[in-house]
């Protein structure tokens, strides 16, 4: 517990430190606010402008979670198929390498193109850039499942779905959540960077206006938002890890008395 | 530990098919037709068992004792349909690879629980998977279900672990556990891997005890691989050796004891010469 | 009718024509309904709108011809030239000491490559006797020019004069006193620049919707030569992240330079002398080599517009 | 072997036929070739420009290179870091989900202010985006090692740093090998996205070009290059991964004859 | 298999301090104070080992049996240092957690050979990893080092199976390379728990012999975990019993019969009426 306590402190200092030293070395080095604002200007900045800014906060949350949703849900699916089959393991692959490969900034476009602008390229944005970590983990994740583990459950005559459900899934989940941490930073860079190309709302409409007018402090607002909103949704998806993959990181808890 | 070996066999709470039909059950008869296994290919290839013929009548208790990597683990994976011969046949039933539609109860020869579920979720699993088990599961039968599996890990001393995680339990807890998956859906085959080798001589002898109840009142097909001659005396209707590596059968005798024994049958006469002979039957296998 | 409808790039204060129309419900009287967008460059406009994507927008006159010439038949035309003096300058800083366009010559420029000045450069170059090869280019994001140009990475910035001015300004720097604007328009290349564009389709369907538009957009811009309140107003309802005052001194600028040329007098705001575009339809075929010269009444089709009398300019800042 | 051969034949034919419904779709939907090139239209533009891309190909492929060979060994670095220590793991992840949520586009400017434009930056960008996959996913193979295999070599009396080399990285090799594909990919992102920025050089410049003179299918020959790129650097950690982790992904031969 | 018991121990190729000092020697003395394990806190806490007092001097062969669960694993970690007490003091040669000074050898009751290595490699690691050997296998001494590993792993019959990987193995086999890794560095301090547990009678016997050649050569301090009484009262020259869960020490006494001893022994009277003993001594302590 103590020693709990002292993680606990110690990182939220270091954490605390770091944006100190951002503080300090900007005022050391003369860094100048139009290149590197100070955080505490930033913050000025976000506590000033948060009625204007909160809008534009739920916006991009909105979408980036829709996004994210489907993504995940095409990302295990997907994940599933390239992991279980030999074809769709070398189709799938090449091009999802391919797809990745590629600046998502040139393929909003035609998303604009095609859905108009605003939300749904936003949602399109964030789910596609999100898939290929969740393919990749989910899929190595089964593809390096123990035999022995699966024998259990051929010897009881399962179904290769059955197999799927109760061993290559649950032993795929911590593959499962260390992709979750990068495809939400991944939706959240997907739905802003759609909001920069086309839409009038979002925290990627506001880093552009105001980036547009020098509004440096305002830019790093917005991306310090966006930061914590990766951060939140990252402690949410720590908290789930916790629960579900404990068994994987387990280490003996002996009681000293 | 409470454990009597007057405890029954789990008696099952729920409606299930207590008898198996015997048409099923004549399905678990088993017949190896020269069936071999060659692990890799080239330089590296490994014969793992010669080709072995070998027929189980439905209802029969064997004991398959053999040295160190003779192949006795892989002729029950061969049974199991898990993996298929390299040449010969392996026929089930009559049929080959039919060992998907027979209820077969494996215990593997290292235990290899589910990490991410407890021992009670663990020795369920059998239920979750096989009929006609699986469609009660489904109608949420679960409270009774795990009143039959806290039953089972009870008589086997395990009734305080049912909420652990594997890599709580000791060796021998796992290998308990392991049986106790290999037994809780009454299975019509039993493929048994050294399922008592990590227990001491007082638990192994309780559990030899629970086996032979458990056999005489269902009577399914067993396999039984073991390194100790007298668990094959004690248990089975017919004991066969294998030969080193790559094995082959190269003797195959019934036990003529009656049955029910009980653990005082071991320290008998005609018991000891029955395991001198055996012992000196494997002694010339091996030199030569 | 829905009219999608995209600027030249994010919200500014001389967008206000567009944005009062819409505010104040003239696309409304005229049964149109338009949403705006912003924009990716005065450039992109045309590609957004020969996409699909768009039916009218506010966009470069040049980059019409440019895109006219290399598929006839399908490029966007204008039917409101907003801007009748071209906002393209080449800005470098008064210490270096340059007065004049041959001055460049062994310099490093910078730029975004879709601004229209970046693009017109050769032809500047050649107008005015510049040994292109001489001249480095640095290609930058938008953002970067005038920071870059500050700081010294680059002697000389390609610039859009009404972002650009502002920008400087944002940047604590006095672009009047610490810069010099070689404008294009005074070496030779008296062009037009930003207006009103629409779809092909939509002015061959639709042709009273496009005439909607230039009348609520007219009226909108004779209101804001009047009243710039309500044009800053406007562009608050729009977009609540600008600065007010900055964007009322965006729009005076584009008023009083880039809306006033003389000729205005006779064609009133929104019209262009035909004259003036075959002469700018031929430097753009020059400059970039262009296969097709196009004709102008393929790139400006004013019809729409209401009579010069509705339209003269007079502005009045308050 | 002829179940090889097969797959093979079956997964090329399956791309060759991605593409040809690509081809296929656009004529059909009469797709404008300014929104989306037929790959026919696009590969006559690779060849006939293929003499001026090369330069641009060299530049993007050193510059994603050797960016991503820092990142990788930033990653590996700070995923051990992350993986084996509490107060790391909890100082580290917020701020590194926290730095990977900011859209890269907004981060570009500042190195290039920093270290000027060209191939700095690009080198840097390709580095910072790829190091997050690679960190959460050492760290969690590092996390889920199993204790088991630990106290083999805690009974030697090995150094932490023993095991870690021993058994920890060994372990995690199956999750680092996962990482590194979705980390190439990211890496080719943020070089071209530094390139577009601000650069002279590189796949990114040429796409910025080409875009300005509307000249879309050789936009789209550029994304095809940096798609192949990535294809073919994925083909190579494929094998390695194949030598390296086979142990992982085992199965049964057993020879029929 | 080409396994006779006359093999010698493996000699060494390479110089290494082949006997111990003395001063080295009795660091691997052991004792346990009051010894005690708890798991886990609250409701699920599980008390794994009662207080325990054990001490062993230097050379001493003590022989470990007791019931499945019953905490003798869980001795061995605690005298490796895997774990701590969760009161009381366990010293290894005086001082505590003083084990990471000693040359160890410890072969776990479930082989743990790391997947992603050869046997070879496997048994090889205790090499990488301890000095002095470690000092010579940076200086590149690799060759003679692979000649020692693959001259034990034939004495225990894995000769033709060095560059196999591990679930190319049997179970038996995982077992004796098991061993072969606990051995291979010629350790002062032996933990070994049910190392033969796997194996058919012969094998055993095989690996008895060559156990007890080692101890009779080297001296280096046992802790063997067995469930066979027979394998203790063969090779120990102590014996230990321990009661059911939570475990405590319940019997201590020497082995009296002189060592060496051969497999002969084990069918002498005084021999089995010590097993007799044993085996009531078990039976008493389950009951109570
Ligand atoms: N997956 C595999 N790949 C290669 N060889 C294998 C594989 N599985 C088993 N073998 C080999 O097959 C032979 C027989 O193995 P098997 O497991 O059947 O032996 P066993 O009789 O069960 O021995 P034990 O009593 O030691 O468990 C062994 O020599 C082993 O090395
Ligand atoms: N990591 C752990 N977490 C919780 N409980 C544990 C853990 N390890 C062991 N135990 C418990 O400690 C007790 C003693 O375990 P130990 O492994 O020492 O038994 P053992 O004497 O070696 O038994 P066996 O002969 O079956 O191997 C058991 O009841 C077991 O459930
Ligand atoms: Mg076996
Ligand atoms: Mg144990």
């Amino acid at each position: 517990m103590s020693d709990n306590l002292r993680t606990r402190f110690l990182s939220t200092s270091l954490i605390v430190g770091f944006f100190l030293l951002w503080e300090v070395l900007c005022i050391i080095l003369n860094v100048s606010d139009l290149v590197l604002p100070r955080p505490s200007e930033i913050l000025v900045t976000m506590y000033n402008r948060f009625p204007v800014l909160w809008p534009h906060i739920l916006q991009t949350l909105s979408t980036t979670l829709i996004g994210f949703a489907f993504g995940v849900t095409i990302g295990v699916a997907l994940g599933v198929i390239v992991g279980t089959s030999k074809v769709a393991y070398a189709v799938a692959y090449p091009l999802l390498v391919g797809f990745s490969s590629i600046p998502k900034v040139a393929v909003v476009p035609i998303f604009v193109l095609w859905f108009g602008s605003g939300t749904t390229p936003a949602i399109l944005t964030a789910m596609v850039i999100c898939v290929f970590p969740i393919v990749v983990n989910i899929a190595t994740g089964l593809a390096t499942t123990e035999p022995e583990l699966e024998d259990v459950l051929k010897t009881m005559g399962a179904s290769r779905s059955e197999i799927l459900w109760n061993v290559g899934l649950p032993r795929a989940m911590p593959y499962f959540f260390a992709s979750l941490k990068v495809a939400i930073t991944l939706s959240f860079v997907g739905a802003v960077l759609s909001e920069t190309v086309a839409s009038n709302m979002g925290i990627g409409f506001v880093m552009m206006t105001a980036s547009s007018n020098f509004q440096v402090s305002l830019v790093f607002a917005g991306l310090i938002l966006l930061a914590l909103m990766g951060v939140i949704l990252y402690a949410i998806f720590s908290l789930l890890e916790r629960r579900i993959t404990g068994w994987a990181t387990r280490g003996n808890d002996i009681a000293i008395t | 530990m409470n454990m009597t070996s007057n405890i029954p066999a789990p008696t099952l709470p729920i409606a299930t098919p207590e008898t198996t039909p015997a048409s099923v059950r004549a399905r678990s008869a088993i017949e190896l037709q020269a069936a071999s296994v060659v692990f890799g290919t080239g330089e590296t290839a490994v014969t793992a068992l010669s080709p072995t013929t070998l027929k189980m009548a439905s209802g029969e208790f064997l004991a398959l004792v053999g040295p160190s990597g003779c192949g006795k683990s892989t002729i029950l994976k061969l049974v199991s349909n898990l993996i298929r011969p390299s040449a010969g046949v392996v026929l089930v039933g009559g049929r080959e690879a039919a060992a998907r539609k027979l209820r077969i109860g494996m215990a593997f020869q290292n235990p290899t629980m589910l990490p991410w579920l407890t021992i009670e979720q663990n020795v369920m699993m059998p239920l979750k998977i096989v009929e006609p088990f699986k469609r009660s599961y489904r109608q949420d039968k679960k409270g009774a279900f795990r009143d039959r599996v806290h039953a089972l890990l009870k008589q086997v001393g395990l009734g305080d672990f049912a909420n652990h995680f594997p890599w709580q339990l000791s060796g021998g807890m796992l290998q308990r556990s392991n049986l106790c998956r290999a037994l809780i859906h009454e299975p019509d085959l039993l493929l048994l891997d050294e399922p008592f080798g990590a227990l001491d001589q007082f638990t192994r002898e309780e559990l030899w005890q629970i086996m032979q109840d458990l056999y005489l009142d269902r009577a399914p097909t067993v396999l039984l691989v073991t390194h100790d001659l007298r668990e094959a005396g004690f248990l089975a209707s017919r004991i066969c050796v294998m030969s080193a590596r790559p094995g082959r059968v190269i003797s195959d005798e019934p036990v003529t004891l009656p049955q029910p024994r009980d653990i005082a049958t071991i320290y008998s006469p005609e018991f000891v010469e029955m395991t001198q002979n055996l012992r000196e039957m494997i002694a010339q296998a091996r030199s030569s | 009718t829905d009219i999608r409808f995209t600027l030249g790039w994010k919200t500014q204060g001389s967008d206000a024509p567009f944005l009062v129309a819409l505010n104040k419900g003239y696309f409304e009287e005229e049964g149109l309904n338009v949403t705006i967008d912003q924009g990716e460059g005065s450039a992109a406009t045309i590609t957004r709108i020969m996409g699909g994507a768009y039916d009218a927008g506010f966009g470069d006159i040049n980059a019409i011809i440019q895109n006219a010439a290399a598929r006839p038949g399908e490029a966007p035309v204008m039917v409101f030239q907003m801007w009748n003096r071209p906002p393209f300058a080449i800005a470098v800083s008064k210490e270096s000491g340059i007065t004049k366009p041959k001055d460049l010559e062994g310099l490093t420029l910078g730029g975004a490559q879709g601004t229209p000045t970046t693009r017109l450069f050769p032809v500047f170059a050649r107008l005015n006797d510049i040994d292109i090869d001489t001249v480095a280019y640095e290609s930058l994001a938008p953002n970067l020019q005038e920071p870059m140009l500050i700081r010294g990475d680059i002697d000389g910035a390609y610039t859009f004069t009404v972002s650009s001015w502002f920008n400087l300004i944002a940047n604590r720097k006095d672009p009047a006193k610490d810069f010099t604007w070689l404008n294009y328009e005074d070496y030779g290349m008296d062009l037009y620049s930003n207006g009103m564009m629409v779809s092909r389709a939509l002015l061959t369907e639709n042709p009273d919707a496009v005439a909607g538009l230039v009348r609520a957009v007219t009226k909108a811009t004779m209101e804001i030569t009047k009243d710039q309140d309500v044009a800053v107003e406007a562009i608050v309802a729009f977009d609540n992240l600008v600065d007010p005052e900055l964007e009322r001194a965006r729009l005076e600028f584009a008023l009083t330079k880039l809306m006033n040329h003389s000729e205005t007098a006779e064609t009133g705001i929104g019209g262009l002398v035909e004259a003036r575009l075959a002469r700018s339809i031929d430097l753009i075929v020059e400059g970039y080599g262009l296969e097709a010269t196009p004709a102008a009444s393929e790139i400006f089709d004013g019809s729409f517009l209401p009579p010069v009398a509705e339209r003269t300019l007079d502005v009045a800042l308050n």
